[in-house]
């Protein structure tokens, strides 16, 4: 086809985005797709790089994924694959990268194996992954007087991976703690009663919850009807996301504790306030963390292009490692060695602020305290080698 | 493990049987009548919740939100089954089963990218309506009241079909066109249109069923299938076409689970296959006298 | 009753001119052989695809056409057979030939377990227990992460170095597809075919011939199972990759479409089936969101205009020529 | 050859066969008669294996049958037409005897062999003998109901019985094709030496064909013997033959 | 009242009436005969449009009711009790009876049944699927008088009944025929049918093989032997 040229004269960089735009997980597929147009918008507008990019629904599936990955690269001949919300989709999607020699930014993948232990060189990803977050909580609740504790969750990779990592981070962290249990209930279950009456029996410190999308939703509705929080307190990371509160209205369950990688109205900051600005201009709504996620993808390629001064995927790789910018929650790095981006993370409880339902008592994790060390991912990588 | 604990799993279990009850109740009735493998049931099942949100946020997600939506939605997706009867189910009642099948699932796609399209892919969420928020107390544990509600309008939706097949003039013309449809056109009733009560009747089931788990659950794209999956089996087990059938297996899974979830509660995904494994294979042809 | 409702109408016997359709088969194998040479990479993955699709709803269509059995969830052999290749190659030190060799085969082992329990029952009870049975395999795959790495699925699976690239993928596709196809065209022309076929038409009659029916049927099932298990290996040849996604029960559904697309009364209906739904899905993927929306709406035109499927429609009007021909020495 | 004592089936209480006794000797034509729904096609199902009796025994060439599936049964060597037709509808008339001679052959599970040719000239043998073999490479449900009645007792004809039961061949049938089918009972019981047990209502055609006459009312067995017995019987006369007789 | 003329009707493809006439008058009692599979109960089946003849023409009181849905019939004034009877088997007595009483109204009541069949007050209850034949076959008729038909089609009514019930039954019709109603009769008894109709015809193959009045029909030996085999 036509190859668009941008100010500078560069041949334009094509991005084939695969992610899931039917079913109950488009909703954070729509909010990287629209944060990576916003970004695409402004680098254009500084006179940057052109960016272009065509999306393909994988619908959840990760053989559909992949299949829309070799199109994409294959018939569109893209130079660039990003996506996609579901990890194993990510995963699959990652393979064909790295067999390709075709860089892929993951935005909506959060299994920490994508740039854990099946990291390379050709992926990268613009999202806190489960490792992140299972440090993150782990350091949090290693803050609460909390010793036995329940796990419960969602039963697919992200909560099993959120879970295994907070766990493995608690047990280095605080001997003393103590696993009593764990529960899985099915993705899309939608009566929770069962599963919380029977792990109140149990009678925990803590429960803690790996869950996310609409199962968060449901959970937190069920965790307040039967007044869980009463007897025992619960942990459960973006719990106080927007995603989750707005549904929920005067519903919320206070006292919920949790972690979170960003809010419109968190960090309170210049950039941020002005990343808000845009996007709500744009697209007449608050951008949610997947709208960062797809921004800061948006951000790194086109000031890696810039950066590198070329169109080339070998050089601008080489430019995304280490690169640094400057993002709506400040500074974010890929990280060189595994190109997984580096952000701070907050975390906080459920509370009422001026009589509305919101975070109360937040805190921010620095990048450094929350990501898995090189030695882990070293780790890691030597054991799926062997 | 307390006997209290085990006590109010039951109940719990109990109520969650009920929500299933009154979804795969409808699909039964449409299973006996008109013989046809209602795919779209799932889909009319989560058009009800939304539906629900949308009648319950007009109003601002007061207190009559909810009872609103309850009257309301079940009678819109009621009418949308009757379209949908009246358009196209009723030109395919002599071809084969999978044919049926077939028409029924591409509704399942096109209703799926239609609620996508109305209503966007963000899941929503309504409120538990002002008087059934918080739990009772029982035996030292707790019960939602929203779950204690559902026990109490679980029997009352089966009396109230029990009193509809019973004890009405309709509900026994769809008894007999269940057992002989053809008869029912011989005696002078136009039986096409018993099906399509029943179909519609069918809808209002599978739309009160998303109504009422609308408040429980973030009402999202995907209830379709999770709730199919249930309904289907539970309907094959009671046996094919009997509602009460399908009454005991609601029961059985629901309360199977409740109780499952408290012993295995790590690989609760398995459990309602293996209910229905066990259940089918002891029982091939379901629990109660099927229709077929 | 429902035994009788259930899938098929009627056969078709040799309905195109033998010569003439070994001719066109002759002329597109030969075009199939050229065609990577003629087109860019993509469509011959697109191609292999279709190839392995279309032996999966084949394997289907020979419990669903010929045996008349309501089988709702195929897809769990098919993922078994993948599984089993993927988790070899990962985990264990064995060749790549036992890979090969034993994923089919246990696809074959699970059809004969899950058979064994269902072939008993009748109609939708029948389509009912497979569904269950599957979901259970599906269920035990999606938690047993220790083997099959939850629903993370296996990825980057290893393949033999002759096999890596788009072509020797495309081209051992096309051979196995072939041969398979040849297999199991001479097993429904077989006596088990015609066997199968009677069981299908009239179980009571078949049993008071002498036939076992539930045993015949479970062989069928078996076989089917077992080349499932075949297409679930190209699957890991072409993707490397597996997910739990290809056991659950919406994949085992788009199948049925397929058959259902193609005409189930038509050996090649399926194979045809197979390739329309992939085109379908990836050319309206190419322009919109919604491409289920407009599958759906195929799949409506389709029903109520074209019962028998796409092949099975186009036999039905040849027969329909063929006995208008005939009609004047048909008798009364 | 067929042995049957104290036979006792019921449906959901009804007592359809009640007490059944019936000795098919070696050669022989034997009818069962009586009233409709007297429970000769219950007997029939019950002989075959389609269904279970409740109690008694059935034995055949002494071995017991009771407990039998319908493929055992047939292995043993009991072929059967059915009352309603009950053919393999969407195959060729040569192939539904085709499957039949298959079966006995144990060749049913051949995998790779066309069946095309397989067994043919017996399958045409048998076809010939019907008079079928112009109809050979039509779809069966296109023929004539007369035709398709005489495939259904072909089809059972196919798996070469030592004895074979028939459940009123003629019902429905043209006088000259009713006269066929006497001929074809006879030929196959002379000339064959086949043990035919049948049951009719075309009670001239019984008296024609059948040696031995067994006389079923509500169930029960209330006559056996010869026909010129049974014609005189006048418990038989009540129940069954005065009924039907002259007005 | 009811002209039936050159109907062809088929089961799928088997050709099962061959261009079959006939007509029944107000008030008469007409007696379809022949042996087993001549095409009787599909002669039935084809007036009230369950088996639609392909060809042909079947008029009711100068209406043509030939494509007419079956449900429509009733409205029109013809009732039919098939011969396998059909009871609803899952409902009682009552209520197989209530549900095809008002459909058409007239002097047919639940009462007015009652009074014809004692026993189905009697069992008022009781499933339908639970009755023994002859009741079966008495709640079939009582149904279809439920429609209070000017015209009744009845297939069989004898079939499979004990002789002292066929007795009571033959009486109950003759009843029925006293009453001005027409009826056509299918049957294979040719004993009762004798005794039932003023007129009869027989079939053979699905044609009309000898039209004619009942005596005819005693007096001609040859047509009785060729047709009905006795
Ligand atoms: N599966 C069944 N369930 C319930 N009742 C049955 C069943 N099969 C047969 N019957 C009943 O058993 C009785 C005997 O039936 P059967 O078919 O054996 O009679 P028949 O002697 O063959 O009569 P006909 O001469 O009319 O063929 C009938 O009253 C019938 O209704
Ligand atoms: N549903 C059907 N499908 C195909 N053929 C049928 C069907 N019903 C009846 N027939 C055939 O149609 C012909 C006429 O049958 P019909 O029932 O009208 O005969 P009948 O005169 O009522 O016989 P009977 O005295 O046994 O009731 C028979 O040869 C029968 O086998
Ligand atoms: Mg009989
Ligand atoms: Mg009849």
């Amino acid at each position: 086809g036509n190859t668009p040229t941008s100010s500078s004269g560069q041949k334009a960089v094509k991005v084939g985005i695969v992610d899931t735009y039917t079913g109950g997980a488009s909703v954070y597929a729509k909010d990287s797709l629209d944060g990576f147009k916003l970004a695409v918008k402004e680098i254009e507008a500084k006179g940057g790089p052109k960016i272009d990019f065509v999306t393909r629904d994988d619908e959840f599936k990760p053989d559909k994924a992949t299949s829309w990955a070799k199109e994409l690269v294959m018939r569109d001949q893209v130079d660039f694959l990003a996506g996609t919300t579901n990890s194993a989709g990510s995963l699959a999607v990652s393979q064909y990268a790295k067999e390709n020699k075709v860089p892929f930014i993951d935005w909506g993948g959060m299994s920490d194996k994508v740039t854990g232990a099946d990291g390379h060189r050709y992926v990268f990803s613009t999202l806190p992954n489960t490792a992140i977050i299972g440090k993150a909580g782990a350091v949090q609740i290693s803050k609460t007087p909390y010793k036995k504790i329940w796990f419960a969750g969602s039963d697919y990779e992200y909560g099993h991976s959120v879970i295994n990592n907070l766990w493995s981070n608690l047990q280095t962290i605080d001997p003393g703690i103590q696993k009593m249990g764990e529960t899985w209930w099915q993705v899309g279950e939608t009566d929770f009663t069962p599963y919380i009456n029977a792990i109140r029996s149990k009678k925990p410190d803590l429960l803690v919850v790996g869950t996310g999308g609409a199962d968060m939703v449901a959970f937190m509705k069920a965790v307040k009807a039967t007044g869980l929080v009463q007897d025992i307190p619960v942990w459960a990371h973006t719990c106080y996301d927007p995603a989750t509160l707005r549904p929920l209205g005067d519903q919320a369950p206070i006292g919920v504790l949790g972690t979170n990688p960003y809010l419109y109205n968190y960090p309170d900051t210049e950039a941020n306030k002005a990343f808000v600005a845009a996007f709500k201009k744009e697209y007449n709504r608050e951008p949610a963390a997947f709208a960062l996620y797809g921004y800061m993808a948006g951000q790194f390629l086109g000031q890696a292009i810039e950066k590198a001064g070329s169109t080339d995927k070998e050089k601008i790789i080489d430019a995304l490692e280490g690169l640094t910018i400057d993002t709506p929650v400040g500074k974010a790095t890929i990280r060189k060695e595994d190109h997984q981006v580096e952000i701070p993370m907050s975390y906080g409880v459920i509370g009422k602020v001026d009589g509305k339902i919101g975070a109360v008592d937040l805190h921010t994790l620095s990048a450094d305290e929350i990501m898995p060390t090189l030695d882990d991912i070293q780790k890691a990588r030597a054991n799926t080698k062997k | 493990m307390d006997i209290a604990t085990l006590l109010n799993q039951l109940l719990i279990g109990l109520s969650r049987g009920m929500i299933f009850f009154i979804v795969a109740a409808g699909l039964t009735l449409i299973f006996g009548v008109l013989r046809i493998t209602n795919f779209a049931h799932g889909s009319l099942y989560m058009l009800g919740a939304f539906i629900a949100y949308t009648v319950s946020t007009s109003l601002g997600q007061g207190h009559y939100g909810f009872w609103l939506a309850l009257l309301v939605a079940p009678l819109i997706v009621m009418i949308i089954s009757l379209i949908i009867e009246r358009g196209l189910l009723r030109f395919i009642y002599n071809r084969d089963h999978l044919t049926q099948m077939l028409l029924t699932y591409s509704l399942v796609l096109i209703t799926g990218d239609a609620v996508k399209i109305i209503w966007g892919a963000e899941y929503k969420s309504m409120n538990i309506p002002a008087g059934l928020r918080g739990s009772i107390s029982l035996w030292g544990t707790s019960l939602p009241v929203y779950n204690a509600f559902l026990l109490f309008i679980g029997p009352l939706v089966a009396l109230g079909l029990w009193f509809f097949l019973a004890k009405t003039h309709l509900g026994k013309i769809c008894r007999a066109t269940a057992t002989d449809r053809e008869m029912v056109d011989i005696l002078g009733i136009n039986s096409t249109r018993v099906f399509a009560l029943v179909f519609a009747l069918g809808g209002w089931l599978a739309g009160l069923g998303g109504t009422l788990i609308a408040p429980t659950t973030a009402i999202s794209m995907g209830m379709d299938a999770n709730i199919l999956i249930y309904a289907f089996l539970i309907v094959v087990i009671g046996g094919l076409g009997n509602i009460w059938g399908a009454l005991i297996s609601s029961i059985i899974i629901g309360v199977g689970e409740a109780i499952g979830v408290l012993f295995i509660p790590s690989v609760s995904i398995v459990l309602p296959y293996i209910i229905a494994g066990i259940l089918l294979i002891f029982r091939p042809s379901g629990l109660l006298k099927s229709v077929w | 009753m429902s035994e009788n409702n259930s899938p098929l109408v009627k056969t078709t016997q040799s309905k195109i001119p033998n010569l003439l359709g070994f001719g066109l088969a002759m002329i597109g194998i030969i075009i199939l052989l050229f065609i990577p040479t003629m087109v860019p990479p993509y469509y011959s993955y697109l191609l292999a695809t279709i190839f392995t699709t279309a032996l999966l709803a084949t394997s289907l269509n020979l419990v669903l056409g010929y045996g008349g059995l309501l089988h709702l969830h195929h897809g769990v052999f098919y993922g078994i057979g993948a599984y089993t290749v993927a988790v070899v190659m990962t985990k264990t030190t064995w060749p790549f030939a036992v890979a090969v060799i034993l994923g089919p085969i246990l696809a074959a082992v699970a059809a004969l377990v899950i058979g064994w329990f269902c072939v008993r029952l009748r109609g939708l009870y029948f389509g009912m227990l497979t569904l269950a049975l599957g979901q259970l395999v599906w269920a035990i795959v999606y938690r047993w992460n220790a083997l099959t790495n939850g629903d993370n699925g296996i990825h980057a699976v290893p393949v033999p170095d002759f096999l890596t690239s788009i072509n020797s993928v495309y081209y051992t596709t096309l051979l196995v597809l072939l041969l398979s196809l040849v297999i199991l065209y001479l097993i429904t022309k077989s006596p088990f075919g015609l066997t199968l076929l009677a069981t299908r038409d009239n179980p009571v009659r078949s049993e008071s011939i002498g036939i076992n029916v539930k045993q015949h049927r479970l062989i069928a099932f078996v076989i089917a199972g077992f080349f499932a298990g075949v297409a679930g290996v190209l699957f890991v040849l072409i993707e490397r990759s597996v997910a739990p996604s290809l056991l659950f029960w919406s994949k085992s559904a788009e199948i049925l479409i397929m058959c259902l697309m193609g005409g189930l009364t038509v050996f090649l209906g399926p194979t045809l089936g197979a390739a329309i739904l992939v085109l379908i899905s990836m050319i309206v993927g190419l322009y919109t969101e919604y491409w289920l929306l407009v599958l759906g709406f195929l799949l409506l035109i389709l029903v109520l205009f074209l019962p028998q499927g796409i092949l099975g429609f186009v036999a039905d009007k040849i027969q329909g020529q063929r006995q208008r021909g005939e009609s004047s020495d048909a008798p009364n | 050859m067929l042995q049957i004592d104290q036979l006792k089936k019921s449906f959901d209480g009804y007592q359809a066969i009640a007490n059944a006794n019936l000795s098919v000797p070696p050669g022989e034509v034997v009818a069962v008669i009586g009233p409709n729904g007297a429970g000769k096609s219950t007997l029939f199902n019950l002989i075959t294996g389609h269904l279970t009796a409740d109690s008694g025994s059935i034995r055949f060439q002494d071995t017991d049958i009771t407990k039998c599936t319908p493929y055992q049964i047939c292995h043993c060597g009991i072929g059967r037409s059915f009352q309603l037709i009950n053919i393999f509808s969407s195959l060729t008339v040569l192939e539904n005897i085709q499957t039949a001679v298959l079966a006995r052959h144990r060749l049913e599970r051949k995998l790779f062999k066309p069946a095309k040719r397989l067994l043919r000239e017996e399958t045409l043998e048998v076809l010939a003998s019907f008079g079928l073999v112009r109809f050979k490479d039509q779809l069966c449900s296109s023929l004539s109901y007369g035709d398709q009645k005489v495939l259904e007792i072909a089809i059972a004809l196919g798996s070469k019985p030592k004895l074979l039961l028939l459940d009123e061949p003629t019902a429905g049938m043209s006088p000259d094709e009713t006269q066929k089918i006497v001929h074809l009972i006879k030929r196959l019981s002379q000339d064959e030496g086949l043990t035919i047990l049948l049951t009719e209502h075309d009670t001239d055609l019984v008296f024609d064909v059948a040696q031995k006459i067994m006389v079923l009312h509500q169930g029960q067995t209330i006559a056996q013997g010869l026909p010129e017995d049974i014609r005189n019987d006048k418990s038989v006369q009540n129940a069954y033959l005065g009924e039907t007789g002259v007005c | 009242m009811l002209e039936i003329k050159d109907i062809h009707s088929y089961y799928g493809m088997s050709h099962i009436l061959f261009g079959l006439s006939l007509n029944v008058a107000q008030g008469e009692v007409v007696a379809l005969l022949g042996r087993n599979g001549v095409g009787k109960t599909t002669t039935l089946k084809s007036i009230m449009g369950i088996v639609p003849p392909k060809s042909g023409q079947i008029t009711f009181r100068g209406q043509n009711i030939t494509k007419t849905p079956t449900n429509r019939l009733v409205k029109l004034g013809i009732c039919y009790v098939p011969d396998s009877r059909r009871i609803f088997s899952d409902l009682s007595v009552r209520e197989n009876l209530e549900i095809a009483a008002g459909i058409r109204t007239g002097s047919w009541t639940i009462d007015k049944v009652h009074d014809l069949f004692p026993v189905l007050k009697k069992y008022e209850n009781r499933r339908g699927g639970n009755l023994s034949g002859g009741e079966q076959q008495m709640l079939s008729i009582a149904r279809a008088l439920l429609g209070n038909p000017d015209l009744l089609l009845l297939d069989e009514p004898t079939e499979g009944l004990a002789p002292l019930i066929v007795r009571e039954l033959e009486g109950q019709i003759s009843e029925l025929c006293s009453t001005g109603m027409s009826i056509l009769l299918a049957e294979q008894n040719l004993k009762s049918a004798l005794k039932l109709a003023n007129r009869c015809y027989i079939l053979e193959r699905g044609q009309v093989r000898f039209e004619g009045t009942v005596e005819a029909l005693s007096e001609n030996e040859e047509i009785r032997t060729k047709y009905l085999l006795v």
